[in-house]
């Protein structure tokens, strides 16, 4: 008893301890900083299928030197083009570019992913760059919602192939745990699309919508159990809906690689890679998620252990009497 | 196994003959919502003839209404009046009393998609022409889908014996995907006159059939106590 | 747990039976032998887990672990044939109100692949013919009763369980009914009943059973018990009375 | 289009929405805790 409460302060203090770093790396460790491009000094692009590489020296407003090296596709710039004119240049006197990580003069941004618009009109890099870091959050509350569902899932078929309370109070924990996460991937990721896209939701795309079929599955899952008579039929039932709920997870999580989707693509995938300094901040947020969602899970289940206490002693009495 | 189902789905079918209470109020409850749609298009002089791709929605809307309101009385006459175990105490596995069930429920929801048919020819003066059979088709097969899935998870939340109705809850987010956008898509399409609609079909035919396997493969485990 | 010392062929049978709902124990561990055309019946006050035990024998419900065996055979893997061999008679009549008694006993009938001539002979037997085209809603209870019983024996079983067999019954029908419950036996029928009516389960019962708290605590032999003696050591088992 | 600084209102939903369900988390366990309290001193005083 007394280690659980041991191993509960231990899990809640390191969650605290990374939730703070994770924030205030999120907020200084990588920001993004304006580079007004004053002057290209040299600028060369190259075109590898649809991607434009572009590689360049530039000087900022105060004259400082900033070397622009393999430039890709995706992630975080704003090209507000002071002339709109000659698209393939890329980046042309006026650019503002946002780098995400420190700004390093002399040493250059090499290997920061920036995007280029195709056009000045629509530019496809992030319109509001600032909002991008709201990525930090988003992607681990997603991560963990799916981590969660994952133990949903595992606990359910457990406790199909062999019973036992515990796999059901676990499930049960899991799933509501995981729906706050859902919830906070879900309700960041709208937030985010406000500022980007301009609108909160687009119905049209399969990584939104999939995401939000696997948010009410989750809603339906808790709602089934909640205030439910306990019966061994509700455990059972639950079970094999949330087996079936999970379903939605290797959907929501691969829709927008399968299918054509507004949503970005930044992880593991073709399309882009972090660099490393957003990838550690990156790797502390799903930490710090995890770690959140692990202390949560105990308090939930320990809730849930009370209530079959309670009813435990309940019985005892009726017993008594 | 298919014997039994038919006599069940029998009994399901000769009871509602005597009472027509699921039909009645489900029927009732098609005319509100064409109604509904026709006073509120009325309004926006539209006309169908003009917006042929409205029939879709209102056509789907009307049936997922009604299907809900009727799956939601499958299960739930047995539950509630005790007749339940009769069923469980028969001779026949578990699936028998599913593909039964699903088999009155597809009758039933059929006749209510023919009178909806009806009610939307008649109200909005929507003449489906060549169109006729490849509409109806589609509109077999989502009902197929919707009352396959729709079976299961009646039986789902009627064996979770909680308080509420729980299966509008439990079912829309599992057909979204799978039932109601094909469906909606399709009927677009044939009555739009554009586009092929096997893509749809094939989902639809599909998950029907990916929701016989899941009930062969669940419904013993959910009736049981 | 007294085992019956004499030992017929066995009909039912519970081996470390247990069912718990969520941190409720409703049956303990129960080892439980039923003879064979034997009538028992099993006395309890509410909550004493009869009606789980019912619902576990009949396949409405399934053991959280043990296992349980009817005429050999396994229930949690032959559940349909053990259906087949079973007729229970629950609280509930299990019959459709908005259909006839002759619809519904040929619904069953059918169900239980008996012929269609059955329901006449059970209409017959029961009393009921005058009123096999009558609706369920509009008979008396007593009338429901005996035709959930009918229901029940509607494949001819071998075996019948009965939950609560005298409950909301008049003298009469509940006269009947014993009456019933004897013809069975004389057929070399199993039965097995479960009632809080102590006198009437007393008459009809060949073993009589107590269960209390998921557990049997009195297992007697009709023939070397009085009636006077049974129901004393019932009050004092159940706290009854007190 | 928002500006960067309403941007961080939107950290601020996230870790609130977090923050709640640890709230309510907690006020659930104090309220079972009470529960098995009273139960516990029920059954002692009427344990007989």
């Amino acid at each position: 008893m007394e280690k659980r409460k041991l191993i509960d302060f231990v899990l809640a203090l390191l969650a605290v301890i990374f939730v703070i770093v994770t924030v205030l790396a999120a907020l200084y460790y990588a920001p993004l900083e304006p580079l007004d491009v004053s002057t290209v000094l040299y600028h060369q692009d190259d075109y590898t299928g649809d991607d434009i590489r572009v590689k360049g020296v530039v000087q900022d407003l105060s004259g400082t030197e900033f070397a622009l090296e393999d430039i890709t596709s995706a992630v975080f710039i704003d090209v507000s083009y002071a002339d709109s004119g000659d698209l393939d240049a890329g980046i042309v006197n006026g650019t503002t570019v946002y780098v995400l990580g420190r700004l390093e003069p002399d040493v250059g941004i090499a290997a920061r992913e920036v995007e280029i618009a195709d056009d000045p009109d629509e530019p496809a890099g992030w319109r509001s760059p600032y909002s991008a870091k709201i990525f930090y959050f988003h992607v681990p509350a997603a991560w963990t919602s799916f981590l969660a569902f994952g133990v949903v899932l595992v606990c359910s078929a457990a406790y199909l192939w062999k019973g036992g309370q515990k796999w059901d109070t676990w499930a049960l924990s899991s799933a509501e745990v995981g729906l706050v996460f859902c919830s906070v991937a879900v309700i960041s990721g709208a937030l985010w699309a406000k500022a980007e896209w301009g609108y909160y939701w687009d119905w049209n795309d399969t990584k939104l919508f999939s995401t939000f079929v696997l948010w009410l599955i989750f809603i339906a899952y808790v709602a089934i159990r909640a205030g439910a008579v306990r019966h061994e039929s509700i455990p059972r039932v639950a079970a094999i809906f949330g087996i079936l709920g999970f379903a939605a997870v290797p959907i929501s999580f691969l829709s927008s690689r399968i299918w054509t989707s507004l949503h970005p693509n930044v992880v593991a995938t073709s399309q882009g890679h972090l660099s490393a300094e957003a990838g550690a901040v990156l790797m502390l947020g799903v930490v710090a998620f995890t770690l959140v969602y692990a202390t949560l899970f105990s308090r939930r289940t320990a809730i849930e252990r009370s209530v079959i206490e309670i009813e435990g002693i309940k019985e005892q009495l009726e017993d008594a009497e | 196994m298919t014997l039994d189902a038919l006599r069940i789905a029998q009994k399901d079918i000769s009871i509602e003959l005597r009472t027509r209470e699921r039909m009645t109020s489900t029927i009732l409850l098609s005319l509100v919502i064409i109604l509904s749609f026709r006073f509120a298009l009325f309004g926006f002089d539209m006309e169908l003839s003009e917006n042929p791709h409205l029939v879709a929605p209102i056509l789907w809307t009307t049936i997922f209404f009604a299907g809900i309101m009727g799956l939601e009385s499958s299960f739930s006459y047995e539950k509630e009046n005790k007749y339940l175990d009769g069923l469980l105490l028969l001779p026949t596995s578990r699936y028998s009393i599913y593909l039964g069930k699903m088999l009155a429920n597809l009758l039933f929801l059929i006749v209510v998609d023919l009178v909806t048919l009806v009610f939307v020819v008649a109200f909005f003066a929507y003449e489906p022409g060549g169109a006729f059979v490849t509409l109806l088709g589609v509109i077999l097969l989502g009902t197929f889908s919707f009352v396959a899935m729709g079976t299961l998870v009646s039986g789902m939340t009627i064996a979770a014996k909680t308080r509420q109705s729980l299966l509008q809850i439990a079912l829309i987010p599992l057909i979204v995907f799978t039932v109601v956008i094909p469906a909606v898509a399709a009927t677009s399409k044939i009555v739009s006159g554009s586009g092929d609609v096997m893509p749809e079909l094939n989902i639809l035919v599909g998950f029907g059939i990916l929701s016989l396997l899941l009930a062969y493969l669940l419904f013993g485990h959910i009736m049981e106590d | 747990m007294g085992e019956d010392e004499d030992s017929g062929p066995v009909a039912i049978e519970t081996r470390n039976l247990t069912k718990r709902f969520g941190p409720k124990t409703a049956i303990r561990n129960l080892n439980l032998k039923i003879q064979h055309s034997r009538i028992t019946a099993l006395f309890g006050p509410n909550g004493a887990g009869k009606t789980t035990l019912i619902r576990i024998l009949s396949t409405l419900s399934s053991p959280t672990s043990g296992r349980v065996f009817v005429k050999g055979m396994d229930i949690s893997n032959n559940g349909r044939e053990v259906r087949g061999r079973i007729g229970v008679v629950l609280h509930d009549p299990l019959l459709y109100d908005d259909l006839s008694a002759a619809e519904n006993l040929r619904f069953y009938c059918r169900m239980f692949g008996s012929p269609d001539s059955r329901v006449d002979e059970l209409l017959d037997l029961f009393g009921l013919r005058h009123r096999k085209n009558d609706r369920i809603g509009v008979l008396s209870s007593g009338m429901v009763k005996r035709l959930s019983i009918a229901r029940a024996m509607i494949h001819d079983p071998e075996i019948l369980i009965f939950d609560e067999p005298f409950s909301s019954l008049d003298s009469d029908s509940i006269a009947k009914t014993m009456s019933l419950i004897g013809q069975l036996r004389d057929g070399g029928k199993t039965v097995l009943l479960a009632t809080h009516h102590l006198r009437e389960g007393y008459q009809v019962g060949e073993r009589l059973l107590v269960m209390k708290k998921g557990r049997v605590v009195y297992d007697a032999r009709k023939a070397e018990t009085g009636a006077d003696e049974f129901e004393s050591a019932y009050d004092e088992l159940t706290g009854a009375g007190s | 289009m928002i500006g960067v600084e309403q941007f961080y209102w939107a950290y601020l939903v996230i870790w609130a929405g977090i923050v709640l369900y640890v709230l309510y988390l907690t006020h659930r366990q104090n309220r079972i805790k009470r529960e098995i309290d009273l139960l516990k001193e029920v059954m002692e005083s009427g344990g007989k």
